[in-house]
């Protein structure tokens, strides 16, 4: 379909803005803009119909299964959106006096009560946009703390080998070095190897538990006290808190921080690729660091206070707080226990879909797993030359979003689903279903998934050319 | 007593059965004992009706005023009604981040014409899929500058607070250095800066219009920056980039700025929009997604995520930044605002902001609010003021006006093009009133 | 100024050359010239942003109460979030009737869906895709029962007034007869009907819970009715159906009532719903459009509108209604409000509505406000007053309370599921106060 | 695809309202229902999930173009609907006290004032909640009025032959007799056979003008004076408004009461098939009957009131209040000029469209239309076989919206196009060519076009078999 650029037409316009009602003032020309703007020249009816279209050609949460591992694409619930939008949050400036913003910040007070209950931990943060935001906040703080006691040698950062890639890039924007921890080959941490790179010079680990093969470490009090007996702190990754949020805590296990993605656990809704929120939790002894203009509560007032040593900012403001909003709907629809049985329904809906493909395919690990699990196409694409991605594909002929496509790097062709509490058996079964006839099709017709998909809007993209020949923005010369 | 949970009772324990277990519980035995909850000390959950109206509750305990004349980083522009109603639909709401170009083209072809824009506000040649607001958007950028001979920042010390405190953080992380370039009559120290620029320095950081609203000599302060061989980032307004200088006649090597005005509520803070733009020479050290066009294999025009070999997921701990998840929603809010204006109509916005701006200047003059620098100005400038700004500002809050905002030495005003002259001839009169 | 024309003036000159004429008032030749306006005596249009916040005005001169204690035809039941967002996709609102099936399964499927559900609740074989409101729907039944013999008809005066008034406008416009069926003690008086009814009545219209709240004995109006020869309409509130005897169980021949309490907002009194559903022998009559099921070519169940030839478009003249635009959104959200709640939940929603109302109506008699009519009721009830009526009412208005409608020798009170019994309790502390 | 009840599982719910929080009371057993009520039991997802599904299987104006003609599809503004679902309208109880709904009441007063201006009437109701309620109220007022002055013979409504079906009905509905008038060989009314007509017995003529071959009646003046002198009064059905607002007023044309068709004209959004509002404008002579409860400002607040001898309610409150609210929006960012602009526009859109179809087909009449015209497939049809039916379906799979077809009843094999004034040229020129080319198809493969459509979530259903055995509901013994 065409770009709005190309529907675009000279002199047409949406008349949006009043003409000037005071005497006009000249902008000095030495500031005037001279090189030309092209903005696209459109009707309302252009934009809207424009959108519709691409609305069309996306795959939503609420157009279908989206059983994308480690991306907790759960339901968004519609009472979210409706308070989000309430003018009463949508329209205060966020530097207007304390008092006439007392709701907001009770807002951010309250979402940080419950999720301290959620996790075990002293205070939050909400200053942090993503995930991979806060992970850097969360390291901040560690280096800060290290800092602050003199203890200047430290650092390096653990990171075991089946960490998201945002771990280490993570580790590595905050100055420290990376020391990847092998697995064992029953998917968890490698405890041997652990206690040989934890020393001196460890500045932490970062873990995320349940872990990216959907496993929860057995060991996991051994792996923190190993930490801390070196000296470090750890830092949970709360990518996968859907699968224990209500079980365990984080702080029970041993962590001294974690960072929650409320875009997946607490159901808001991911709009793309974003806005996000990374709240960052910390125990007591990371408080005094905390990001600037942390909500404090004095007498059922509230007021924004910076920590004695706080590492600054690491974005305006207090974060992305709509998206706090829609998390504190949730959490107060849920409840502890609604938290619990979410949890144990996401880690039921798994092994169940689990359950149901095992016939037809190889799991990376055996037995129980937690809110997701991980295939390997490996014998698959050996017998049949179809592979994971062929697989993936086909997936998108049935109205179904792909699992994680090749992660965790550690498993082969590997297929990564998080089915998430929200859906159904009866789609979970479709699914399998659905699943058990394209693995079947890889035998009697592998060319077909070669092919696939064939029912999408567009057919498969030519990436390397994307990449080779980067073309980033339309050209209006050409 | 909340749940969206479909399964049933019964469907729980069919599906237990197939598992092969006799209780849920017993799907987490790899979970130490010690640590297993009996239950979280939280209230229990409630039912929807009682959610709405506990949140409905706090939205009330806000104060909308009904006349703003704050900025000072977020600024209560027009947002055109198409925005919402475009950015509201499920579809986009509910997507992750289109790594199934297949099924992705409406997210992915709607980044991609994001990025047109953004390139054609800053005159620049790429531009990524967005980062987190426009202080991260600067740390981001100062990032790329640096490599191991160069590891300095200098940032003007006009610029916003936020933003320089963002930057500081970031690269306090990163082990580099910051130097704020000290300002003189509310305005960038040229000297200064020429006199502080040496062969370490990675590059300079200047906003414009600055925090103070004044208008820098951007050129002036780009040719410094290159004459030392060090980057030149410009920080932008989006909406007065529609009339001023383009970040590329300035010579800015990465332009940025805070998308809030192109159609992002003022929402206490966020979401809003880091938006990033560099030349040809930097695009492969941009930070975050990039959407580029290629073609399917039935050879029609297609979007993809692409570039990918700089990112985490792959590069890992070589990667120059984390980013992965962005404000892709608040990228379409800008998509479409900015689709709405066209260009006669962000101009318009801009030509408006300023004209009001240098009314409500020049009456403030006239009632003892003197402008306390000098020079060109946008749409904000500091006044002094003849009675303490507190006492000021609480006059004009319980006319449900939200006055400018306190700095040191008086008020930063701000107007847009919602500032009708009569709010303006309101305020300057309740102003008289108050200093009569 | 504004304008939603994409068409730019250089287009339209192409046009014009395209069609052969000269200048665009061309094409009205054959309007007279002296009815030719020169233009109209309205202001000027406006910008988008101005009309906007000349709108937000006008909605700010009315006052949203907190807390409601009136209903009287309109009620404040809980709105889930999900009906809102569903019925706000735009291929929902900008479609038009679904004449192409092929492109409207969409709507045609929705409003089969809302024939089921609203035949579940009244009990009833059939129903039509909806009418404009309660009282309509109540004209309309009215309508379907007369013939040549049969000419007049029989109307609780304890029904709302407003649903009698339309009964009663209509049956003038038609030449028919209406008689009201006297009350006593706030109910409708079976004796007197008894008496009236004779062999030229075609229907007896009663309302359930009537007017004042009061619980009627519907199933002997029926069966007086039936003896007499006549139709029984019953006129119903949706939500009390859930735990009320079914129209089908009280005898009813067509069931009917005002939809707006299925989850369309307040709204100042519309749009709303009218409901109608009546049994096998009648369906045929039912005014308006109607979506039944069928196959396609490829023989795949798919649904239309059906039964055509009964509507105006093909008898003209000889239809027996002209409705053919009904209240289609509306009816969707019935729908998407009755698939959220199940019937457990509107079985709930009409338990706690009933449930508070009685507390209220308890303590409200403690406290001086007797009940003005014995026996059962629903969800509202009248009661005497100490002072007048407008003395308390307004009393509760600078409280934030909307309490209930004044009537003659009291105030017609009502409670819904959303009414706290803290609500209740200030409401009662209120009024002690008040009254003390 | 399923229905709602097909996917209900008996047991799920949405967690929408708390327990009760008051002494329970229970309702006496004979008031209480036995019979068994099945709505369906389902999660949001599963709703959210039902309706977008729905979503995609109907085509609105925002999906494309939509000619449909006589109905007016014309672009729903964006800020229509910001704005009607402000608090401070939606929240608004019908009966709560005036003095608390001052600006419900103020939106009503000037929404009359406007259309007023518009039409060149005197007073408006805005109690009919669509057109052929308009009507209905219209004809009420008509039969009031000759009744108020004791003229009872006035039995007898004029209707030509051209008139959308409603007209009659709704004569018929008020109890009057209808006379349908021929039109004369160029599609105007008979003024002879219109002479013939009126008499003692009229009570009014109903009239479209333009009227629905899209043709202004040039002799309007003189129509509307034949009744005038006949005693009657002139009707005027606003349908076709959007050809002539800003140019002429039926006030001025000689009409004494006229309809409007709010959704249409108006630019409020269809919404499936309604809710609309059938606004009814009067002159003087008719406002002493106007429905109750009619908004009237005395030094700036407004009030109720009922006419001394109104024709009572057509139904409850005060109309559609919400779709007026839209209307008043459009109605404030257009202005006067910026509605003759739009009807002129409509007008030229429509011309411009016929002259690019007249060389493939054959127009009903020749020259110059107003905002619509009709096309007849009659030749075609003998030709190729192929219908208009066939013509219309085929379109369908070219992602537009049909014309209206067969009518009006005047017109063989008759299509009824739109297009309204904001379909852009480009559209214009789109759907053109792609007519162009099924009708060309016609002659070389008119199967292709009995069989259409084919690229749409259905084909072409049973229509038959609908009406011969009808199910008109869901049906859960089967």
């Amino acid at each position: 379909m065409n770009l709005l650029f190309e529907k675009s037409v000279p002199g047409r316009a949406c008349t949006l803005l009043p003409d000037c009602d005071v005497p006009n003032a000249a902008l000095p020309e030495q500031f005037a803009r001279q090189q030309p703007l092209h903005l696209p020249e459109l009707s309302e009816t252009d934009i809207s119909r424009h959108y519709t279209e691409l609305s069309k050609r996306v795959h939503g949460v609420n157009d279908g299964f989206y059983p994308l591992g480690s991306c907790t694409m759960k339901y968004n619930p519609a009472l979210n959106e409706e308070i989000a939008a309430l003018p009463g949050f949508t329209g205060i400036h966020p530097l207007q006096p304390e008092y006439t913003a007392q709701g907001c910040m009770e807002v951010l007070a309250e979402a940080e009560r419950i999720l301290c209950a959620v996790t075990g931990m002293e205070a939050m943060t909400f200053q942090p946009a993503a995930g991979a935001h806060g992970e850097f906040t969360g390291l901040l703080l560690i280096k800060a703390y290290h800092r602050s006691r003199g203890d200047l040698q430290r650092t390096k950062i653990l990171v075991p080998d089946s960490a998201h890639g945002t771990n280490p890039a993570s580790a590595t924007m905050t100055g420290f070095e990376v020391v990847n921890v092998p697995s064992s080959p029953d998917g968890c941490v490698d405890l041997d190897a652990l206690r040989k790179a934890a020393g001196p010079d460890t500045a932490g680990l970062m873990l995320t538990n349940p872990n990216t093969l959907g496993l929860f470490d057995k060991n996991i009090l051994e792996i923190t006290r190993i930490v801390h007996e070196a000296g470090g702190l750890n830092y949970y990754d709360g990518a996968n808190l859907n699968a224990v949020m209500g079980v365990a805590r984080p702080g029970d296990m041993g962590f001294d921080v974690v960072h929650l993605n409320l875009h997946k656990t607490f159901s808001t809704p991911h709009g793309g690729g974003g806005p996000g929120s990374g709240a960052v939790g910390v125990k007591d002894l990371l408080v005094p660091f905390l990001p600037n203009r942390h909500v404090v509560e004095k007498d059922g007032h509230y007021t924004f206070e910076d920590a004695e040593q706080t590492i600054g900012s690491v974005k305006a403001f207090y974060g992305n707080f709509l998206v706090v909003v829609r998390a504190l709907c949730y959490m107060k629809m849920l409840g502890g226990d609604g938290m619990r049985d979410a949890a144990q329904t996401a880690v039921l809906n798994a092994n169940y879909l689990k359950k149901l493909l095992e016939p037809y395919c190889d799991a990376a690990t055996p037995g129980l797993c937690m809110h997701e699990f991980v295939l390997t196409m490996e014998h698959l694409k050996k017998e049949t030359g179809v592979s994971a991605m062929d697989v993936a594909k086909s997936m998108l002929d049935y109205g179904m979003h792909p699992p994680t496509m090749y992660f965790p790097l550690i498993v082969p062709e590997a297929l990564m689903f998080e089915p998430t509490e929200t859906e159904s058996k009866e789609t979970l079964d479709w699914a399998a279903q659905t699943i058990a006839e394209i693995l079947e099709r890889a035998h009697t017709d592998p060319e077909s998934l070669h092919a696939a998909p064939t029912r999408t809007p567009i057919r498969r993209p030519d990436e390397v050319r994307a990449a080779r020949t980067p073309k980033l923005r339309y050209s209006f010369d050409a | 007593m909340g749940s969206y949970l479909p399964s049933t009772a019964g469907q729980k324990r069919q599906m237990l059965e197939a598992v092969g277990v006799s209780q849920i519980e017993a799907l987490y035995d790899n979970v130490p004992a010690s640590i297993r909850l009996d239950g979280l000390d939280l209230a229990p959950g409630l039912s929807e009706m009682e959610v709405s109206a506990q949140m409905c509750a706090l939205a009330d305990k806000n104060h909308v005023f009904h006349t703003i004349f704050r900025g000072a980083g977020a600024y209560d522009h027009y947002i055109p009604a198409i925005v919402e109603r475009v950015c509201n639909k499920e579809e986009f709401l509910t997507a992750y981040t289109p790594y199934q170009a297949e099924i992705s083209q409406g997210i992915l072809q709607s980044i991609f014409e994001y990025q047109t824009m953004i390139c054609e506000l800053t005159g620049m040649d790429a531009s990524n899929a967005s980062v987190y607001d426009g202080a991260s958007a600067a740390a981001e950028a100062v990032a790329m500058c640096r490599d191991r001979k160069r590891n300095r920042a200098l940032v003007s010390a006009a610029a916003h607070p936020a933003v320089i405190q963002t930057i500081q953080t970031y690269c306090a992380g990163a082990d580099a250095e910051v130097a704020l370039i000290p300002t003189k009559d509310g305005r960038t120290d040229l000297d200064a800066l020429r006199a502080m620029l040496c062969d370490t320095d990675a590059c300079v950081y200047l906003q414009q219009p600055n925090f103070y609203g004044n208008l820098e000599d951007a050129e002036a302060t780009g040719a410094a920056a290159h004459e030392a061989g060090a980057k030149f980032i410009l920080g932008i307004h989006p909406i007065a980039a529609a009339i001023l200088k383009s970040p590329r006649e300035c010579g800015a090597d990465i332009a940025v700025g805070e998308g809030q005005p192109l159609g992002m509520p003022l929402a206490f803070g966020g979401p809003y929009l880091g938006f990033m733009a560099c030349t040809q020479a930097l695009f492969r050290k941009l930070p975050g997604r990039i959407v580029g066009e290629t073609v399917d294999a039935a050879d029609e025009r297609c979007f993809v995520l692409t570039l990918q070999a700089r990112e985490q997921h792959i590069r890992r701990e070589k990667a120059s930044s984390n980013i992965c998840s962005n404000q892709a929603l608040c990228a379409m809010r800008a998509a479409v605002y900015l689709a709405a204006m066209g260009s006669q109509g962000l101009q318009k916005a801009a030509q408006l902001s300023y004209a009001k701006a240098h009314y409500l200047a020049e009456e403030l003059e006239k009632i003892g609010f003197p402008r306390r620098y000098p020079g060109a100005f946008f749409q904000e400038f500091v006044t002094e003021t003849p009675l303490p700004a507190e006492q000021i500002l609480a006059k004009l809050e319980a006319h449900d006006i939200l006055g400018g905002y306190p700095v040191e030495g008086g008020i930063l005003w701000c107007t847009t093009e919602k500032n009708t002259k009569a709010q303006i001839d309101a305020l300057v009169g309740l102003l008289k009133e108050v200093c009569a």
